[in-house]
């Protein structure tokens, strides 16, 4: 029996663990949190394999809920979790390639940063997922200037200033739910929220809402992200896409299923997904440096996962917790493999990357990940997609789902551009090294194989219709 | 036979094939033949052993195997094994990866053949059109880019028509679709999506534009492309129109002169395609390109069969599909043969290469017979069907369109025989040996059934009528030699008998007489000596033709699409400015969006 | 203009705001308040959760501060995750004010006054603050303010003396060692007794220094940690390097 | 009115013109200072409501950490607003 805080504690052990450490080793250090993020996805996946029969409820300190705190974890938040996890895992590989000091701190603020990820996933307490937010958040904030130039801090500025005041504004939700109904734990409110003053209602779910929003990089909240995304270390931006982005909507869909069952509202949380979208793809058209074309790309990605959840029938929402664990993958791959580019070219325009994917090791990862996040089959993020636009089409979202394919097409067309640039014929072709090409093929072989075989993430999203019904 | 061996040996087998043949470096392209030949293997032996079968991944894919999906498999499992063998020898730059993403493409059109359910029409569909992307990608970046975007759109607009019938039926399956839930108003829009989808694929004008530039690639793949998966979007329209929606659905819009008012239109695009793409052929210097719009107007034949509808006519369009897939595989393969042996791409810079090469210029002959249609291959009895079909129903501007495309067809298949295979051999080709074994063999491969369902057009006519009457259409009346139509037929056997007389006392009038053999250069010039470029038969071809359309030609379907676009991408750049990168302007969207928030929530409570 | 609509906004927001908590029954009978409802036994207590915490904490707990009860039992999860925001503010910090060269402050010596004053302050103040999260089971205060306080002490000693500061690899070790004290507490929990920071040690009687069971172990955990990363923020920001 | 809302209401006031000097001053260091009598400020309201460890901890870190780390953070830049 796997218990799910020691998803949480085993991280933050070693974290507190490895300043110790590293006054012996720093080489040290980095191995450790290989190890770590490696045992936490293996126990993460150990607790995939339980949740299935029922959620689990982990009461901590012994106090039944709502007095204390419960880690609450479902078939999704678990197979999340694990996703999370195991993206990490591959990411701390790539760490390796990370030369700048103080390398210890970065180390351990990488497994905070992972740490903070996976307990907004597995929480079952506001506030509690409030205080996994600000972990999240504030090692957000120092990795995203880790690079220590002026384009990190000027990043991490304004994430911060964007953050924290999304953070505000989920504290003042839950201090007014928590004023109205003198409960935290999730399920207690779902099952009180209709006592609820409606105007008090109203504003604790817009705070929250807007308040996860942010780290969900939805329009207009998600303006820190291509600055952030640029700023921050290669490895750092491939993390930033994978985890705290996941762990956002996640809790976003936890207050809008589980605890507010909202529905009247859903059709605005699909307009805002097509904004989303539509400000991610057609800006990520215009951009010239690599890594911010990303970024925008990322926000797309995101908003078509938020239109998923806001159509809100069960293959919708099962198409967007598919594409949350595609785009995972696949934008991890191109965040490393961006790296890699802006290391070989010595340049972060894409113009200058020219033919420096042109190495099978790279190039075929590149490929994959591009054509995944394209939404073409037999890749990861095909399943996504199709659901996504067929729960659309089901609830007769006619002229979104239009509009969405239209700015797909734009999406299409900027990753078509820089793959032909970077498999064009360049001057050299340099050979990537271990720390690069080993998780760029795990990522790729995880992308194709859940493409190809998606019977066991698609048993895990049958629960989910569970889940939109208010259930774990 | 069940589902896991269906599923098996046509889609698994390839996608095994592809992984093993990427590491097989030099011998990729043997090892992808293998594994296509062992496919081949097995449609040849479950011949009419038709069933449908449900296989679980998770999705659960609908896969059926009938005599619909069996025609169609013959057609493009043919044609990749003819272009799989052309490019044993043809040396290609890695080639394990140009094999793998060959039988990509292979079993996606598998797939896309098989499936009987939309989720699974869908992944093959894009399967094989982002493998095409890569293999574009291959040699012509620029354009690949322009394919993807194609491609890309025909999958969106398959997915809307997918869409509108999910929304009246809640299911994937092709049969729920004709329960009757849906209004005919709803069945418009579907099937106009989906014939645009497939359009795509066919090039139909104006969505043609991509092909011209993929069709540029390497000659292999792009005769599996332009013979092989164009089919697809055949397949596509007339699964679509004929077996998803049915005749009573078509025919509920109004009928014209008894053809639907749904696929009028799209029988008078697909003239106008034929027309247009044989003008353009016309005056292609580039032999690919002109093979390329030559492909697109003779799918534009396809689309007219495909929309009259009526039996002669689709069958007239399956079969004309069915030859379209051997010679313009041919052709390109015989130019993919010339290219790599002289490594010009320029009609005009080649010439006489007949004596050189003769074998290559016997099947190419023997395509052009059938590109052009005359009566010696098959590729005549299918015109004429269509012609047939549209004359029955007096359609006055489908059947000129039709004929004077016809004329130009001619026009154009002179250009490449005279051009590249007569006339004076230049001195620099002078040693230039015939195209390699496997070449030829696959090139023997695809002229043999043009010519024997020339002869006994009755088989592929049986096959015809096994479709359409699967499909629940009348069967056309044939025997084996010929075809009876309300305003005749055709009878091959006439023909043939008429032929051979002809042939003898042409071979002994050659025989008798022999012409003498001149120089190129042992000529009058008025004691200039002109380049030797001036001199070429095939330069400045059809100047005064190109002169007469030069008002018509300056319209372009290209650059409309450009001028689109870049409207669009300047918006682009002005909705780039609401990132103003100001940390003070973004914390005003956090409060403004939080009002906005607010009020809609509160409007919706 | 952007000043004004900057205004307006942040008074729209306030009034919005202003409105909502206006609706919320402050300082209304315990007994008027929801019962608290058990998701997973799926039964209605019937008490209200603010009800409970006061009937029953000196039972569930063995502290006689009901605050602490709440921050380091009840919800000691919760704690867990500030320190390590704490943790991670200092790490952050350290992390971007490293610079590989030492770079010497400017050195102004303060005067006799100030002097002599820090030094007479300096014990009381650490005492005071060491009083703070030893009695926080019992007294109103905790980690948290002790630790403030006793970082307030060293940033005295930083201005009064401008060549003194704390030795960077020792804060970092007590503060790792306070944070897996915090840790291991909560394993050892999970291991005796089956739930993660399950207060396992023996209740004692309320009101005593050693009672509470766990509160105090972690209380002065959460102390020295808060304190030496308090500390280590105030030093990386003095521009002494390590 | 008694003495406690009286009071209270002075301090109240103390601290919006407090917070009110620290947003608006063009001098950081006042501004840093500023932002220090107003946390000083809300200690003491914390103490009149009955959370003495909240104010403790407002005293040390409001009035003292954090005014301290301003202060350094305007010593290593500048100390007036453009």
């Amino acid at each position: 029996m796997i218990r799910p805080v020691l998803l949480i504690a085993f991280p933050l052990f070693f974290a507190f663990l490895s300043p110790i450490i590293g006054l012996w080793s720093k080489k040290w250090v980095r191995y450790l949190i290989i190890f770590a993020t490696a045992l936490n996805a293996t126990l993460a996946g150990l607790l995939l394999l339980e949740v299935f029969q029922h959620p689990v409820f982990d009461i901590i300190g012994g106090f039944q809920p709502p007095l204390g705190i419960v880690l609450m974890v479902g078939p999704l938040g678990a197979i999340i979790a694990f996703i999370i996890n195991l993206v990490a895992f591959i990411i701390s590989i790539y760490n390796l390639k990370v030369e700048k000091e103080p390398i210890v701190r970065y180390s351990m603020l990488y497994l905070l940063l992972v740490m903070g990820s996976t307990g907004m996933v597995l929480t079952g307490d506001l506030f509690n997922l409030f205080v996994f937010l600000e972990v999240t958040s504030i090692a957000s904030y120092s990795l995203a200037a880790y690079n220590k130039d002026k384009k990190g801090f000027l990043g991490a500025m304004k994430y911060v200033i964007i953050g924290s005041i999304g953070s505000t504004f989920v504290l003042l939700g839950i201090t007014l739910i928590y004023s109205e109904l003198r409960t935290l734990n999730m399920l207690d409110i779902a099952a009180r929220i209709g006592t609820m003053d409606p105007y008090v209602k109203i504003i604790a779910f817009t705070s929250l809402f807007l308040g996860f929003g942010v780290e969900a990089e939805m329009f207009p909240l998600n303006t820190w992200v291509p600055d952030v995304y640029d700023g921050a270390p290669n490895p750092i931006s491939a993390a930033f896409a994978s985890l705290p982005a996941k762990a956002g909507i996640f809790a976003l869909a936890r207050v809008i299923f589980t605890m507010f069952s909202f529905t009247n509202f859903l059709w605005f949380v699909v307009i805002m997904g097509l904004l989303t979208v539509f400000f991610g793809e057609l800006i990520a058209y215009t951009q010239k440096n690599l890594k911010r074309m990303l970024a925008y790309s990322s926000i797309g990605q995101m908003g078509m996962i938020i239109m998923g959840l806001g159509i809100g029938t069960t293959l919708a929402v099962e198409g967007a917790f598919y594409q949350m664990i595609a785009h995972a993958l696949g934008k991890a791959l191109l965040f490393i493999a961006a790296g890699f580019l802006i290391y070989a070219a010595k340049s972060d325009k894409i113009e200058d990357m020219k033919g420096m994917a042109r190495n099978p090791l790279v190039g075929i990862p590149l490929l994959i990940g591009a054509l995944s996040i394209m939404g073409m089959p037999p890749f990861a993020g095909f399943y996504g997609k199709f659901f996504i636009l067929m729960g659309g089409f089901s609830e007769g979202y006619y002229a979104i789902i239009a509009l969405f394919l239209a700015a797909s097409i734009v999406e299409v067309a900027y990753y078509a551009r820089f793959i032909k640039i970077v498999f064009e014929k360049g001057n050299r072709v340099i050979r990537p090294d271990a720390a690069t090409y080993i998780p760029l093929i795990l990522l790729a072989i995880l992308i194709v194989l859940i493409g190809v075989y998606p019977k066991p993430i698609l048993a895990v999203l049958q629960h989910v219709s569970a889940f939109i019904t208010g259930g774990a | 036979m069940d589902a896991l061996t269906l599923f098996g040996i046509f889609i698994l087998l390839p996608l095994v094939g592809a992984l093993l043949s990427y590491f097989g470096r030099k011998y990729a392209p043997i090892i992808a033949l293998i594994f296509v030949a062992i496919t081949g293997i097995f449609l040849y032996v479950w011949y009419g052993n038709f069933g449908s079968y449900t296989v679980d991944i998770g999705v659960k894919l609908n896969l059926t195997f009938d005599i619909t999906t069996w025609f169609f498999m013959l057609m493009i499992n043919t044609v990749i094994f003819s272009s799989l063998l052309f490019a044993v020898s043809a040396d290609l730059k890695n080639a394990g990866g140009f094999s793998t993403l060959m039988l990509l493409g292979f079993t996606g059109a598998n797939g896309v053949l098989l499936s009987r359910d939309f989720l699974s029409l869908y992944l093959f569909w894009e399967l094989m059109s982002w493998s095409v992307y890569v293999l574009i990608l291959r040699t012509s970046g620029e354009y690949a880019r322009r394919y993807l975007l194609f491609g890309v759109l025909s999958a969106y607009f398959i997915i809307m028509g997918i869409g509108i019938i999910y929304y009246y039926t809640g299911s994937f399956l092709y049969e729920d679709a004709l329960s009757g839930v849906i209004p005919y108003y709803a069945w418009a829009w579907i099937l106009v999506f989906l014939i645009l989808g497939f359009g795509v694929k066919m090039a139909i004008i104006p969505l043609h534009v991509w092909a011209p530039y993929a069709y540029s690639s390497e000659q292999p793949f792009v005769s599996f492309l332009s013979g092989g998966l164009s089919k697809l979007g055949t397949f596509g329209i007339y699964m679509s129109m004929y077996s998803i929606a049915g005749v009573g659905i078509l025919d509920s819009f109004g009928t014209f002169r008894g053809v639907s008012l749904l696929g009028y239109p799209f029988a008078l695009l697909g003239a106008i395609t034929a027309f247009v793409g044989t003008i353009l052929a016309i005056f292609q210097d580039d032999i690919r390109k002109l093979l390329a719009y030559s492909s697109i107007g003779q799918l534009g034949y396809v689309m007219v069969g495909l929309g009259l509808g009526t039996s002669l006519a689709l069958g007239g369009a399956l079969f004309h599909a069915f030859n379209h897939a051997f010679f313009k595989s041919l052709l390109f393969l015989g130019a993919g043969a010339v290219i790599y042996r002289t490594g010009k791409y320029k009609i005009s810079e080649m010439g006489g290469l007949g004596y050189r090469m003769p074998f290559t210029f016997l099947f190419v002959l023997f395509a052009i017979f059938g590109l052009a249609g005359i009566p010696l291959t098959s590729g005549f009895i299918s015109k004429w069907m269509l012609y047939e079909a549209a004359i029955e129903k007096k359609f006055v501007i489908i059947a000129p369109l039709m004929l004077i495309a016809s004329v130009g067809a001619f026009l154009y298949s002179y250009r490449i025989l005279y051009g590249i295979f007569l006339g004076g051999l230049k001195e620099e080709h002078k040693k230039v040996k015939e195209a390699p074994a496997p070449m030829l063999a696959a090139m023997f491969i695809l002229m043999l059934p043009l010519l024997i369902f020339s002869i006994v057009p009755g088989w592929i006519l049986g096959w015809i009528n096994d479709v359409l009457t699967n499909t629940g259409l009348k069967p056309i009346d044939y025997t084996q030699f010929t075809y009876y139509s309300s305003i005749g037929g055709a009878n091959m056997a006439t023909f043939w008998i008429a032929f051979m007389v002809l042939f003898f006392v042409a071979v002994a009038i050659f025989i008798m007489k022999r012409a003498r053999v001149v120089n190129q250069y042992d000529n009058y010039f008025a004691g200039e000596a002109p380049s030797s470029v001036a001199l070429h038969a095939a330069h400045n071809y059809y100047k005064p033709l190109k002169d007469t359309w030069a008002p018509m030609l300056k319209y372009s379907v290209d650059r409309a699409y450009e001028k689109f676009s870049k409207f669009f991408v300047d918006g682009f750049y002005e909705i780039k400015k609401i990132y103003t990168g100001n940390p003070q302007d973004y914390a005003a969207y956090l409060g403004i969006a939080f009002l906005i928030f607010l009020i809609i929530g509160w409007w919706l409570l | 203009m952007k000043r004004v609509l900057a205004l307006t906004l942040a008074i729209l927001l306030f009034i919005v705001f202003a409105m909502a908590f206006a609706k919320i029954p402050f300082g209304e009978k315990m007994s008027n308040y929801p019962d608290y409802y058990n998701p997973i036994e799926n039964q209605t207590s019937n008490m209200s959760l603010p009800q409970h915490y006061l009937t029953y904490g000196k039972n569930d707990t063995g502290a006689t501060n009901m605050v602490t009860a709440v921050v380091v039992d009840y919800r000691g999860f919760d704690t867990l995750g500030e320190v390590t925001v704490l943790f991670l503010a200092s790490t952050g910090v350290g992390s971007l004010m490293y610079v590989e060269d030492k770079v010497k402050r400017k050195v102004r010596r303060s005067n006799a006054v100030v002097e002599t004053g820090s030094k007479l302050l300096f014990g009381f103040i650490i005492l005071f603050g060491a009083y703070i999260f030893i009695h926080g089971h019992l007294t109103p205060g905790g980690g948290f303010p002790g630790g403030a306080v006793i970082a307030s002490s060293f940033l005295l000693l930083y201005l009064a003396y401008p060549k003194f500061h704390a030795e960077h690899k020792k804060l970092n070790v007590s503060e790792s060692l306070a944070g897996l004290t915090f840790v291991i507490v909560g394993l050892l929990g999970l291991i005796i007794a089956g739930y993660f920071l399950y207060n396992f040690l023996p209740f004692g009687l309320p009101t005593y220094l050693f009672s509470a069971g766990v509160i105090p172990v972690i209380y002065v955990a959460i102390g020295v940690k808060v304190g030496s990363e308090l500390t280590g923020i105030v030093d990386a920001m003095m521009g002494v390097r390590e | 009115m008694d003495l406690f809302t009286i009071v209270s209401l002075i301090l109240i006031t103390i601290m919006i013109i407090a917070a009110i000097i620290a947003a608006e001053i063009k001098d950081l260091l006042s501004a840093a200072i500023a932002s220090g009598v107003m946390s000083l400020v809300v200690s003491i309201l914390f103490y009149m409501l009955q959370a003495p460890d909240v104010a403790i901890t407002e005293a040390a870190i409001g009035a003292a950490l954090s005014m301290a780390v301003m202060i350094f953070g305007i010593k290593s830049t500048k100390r007036w607003e453009k």
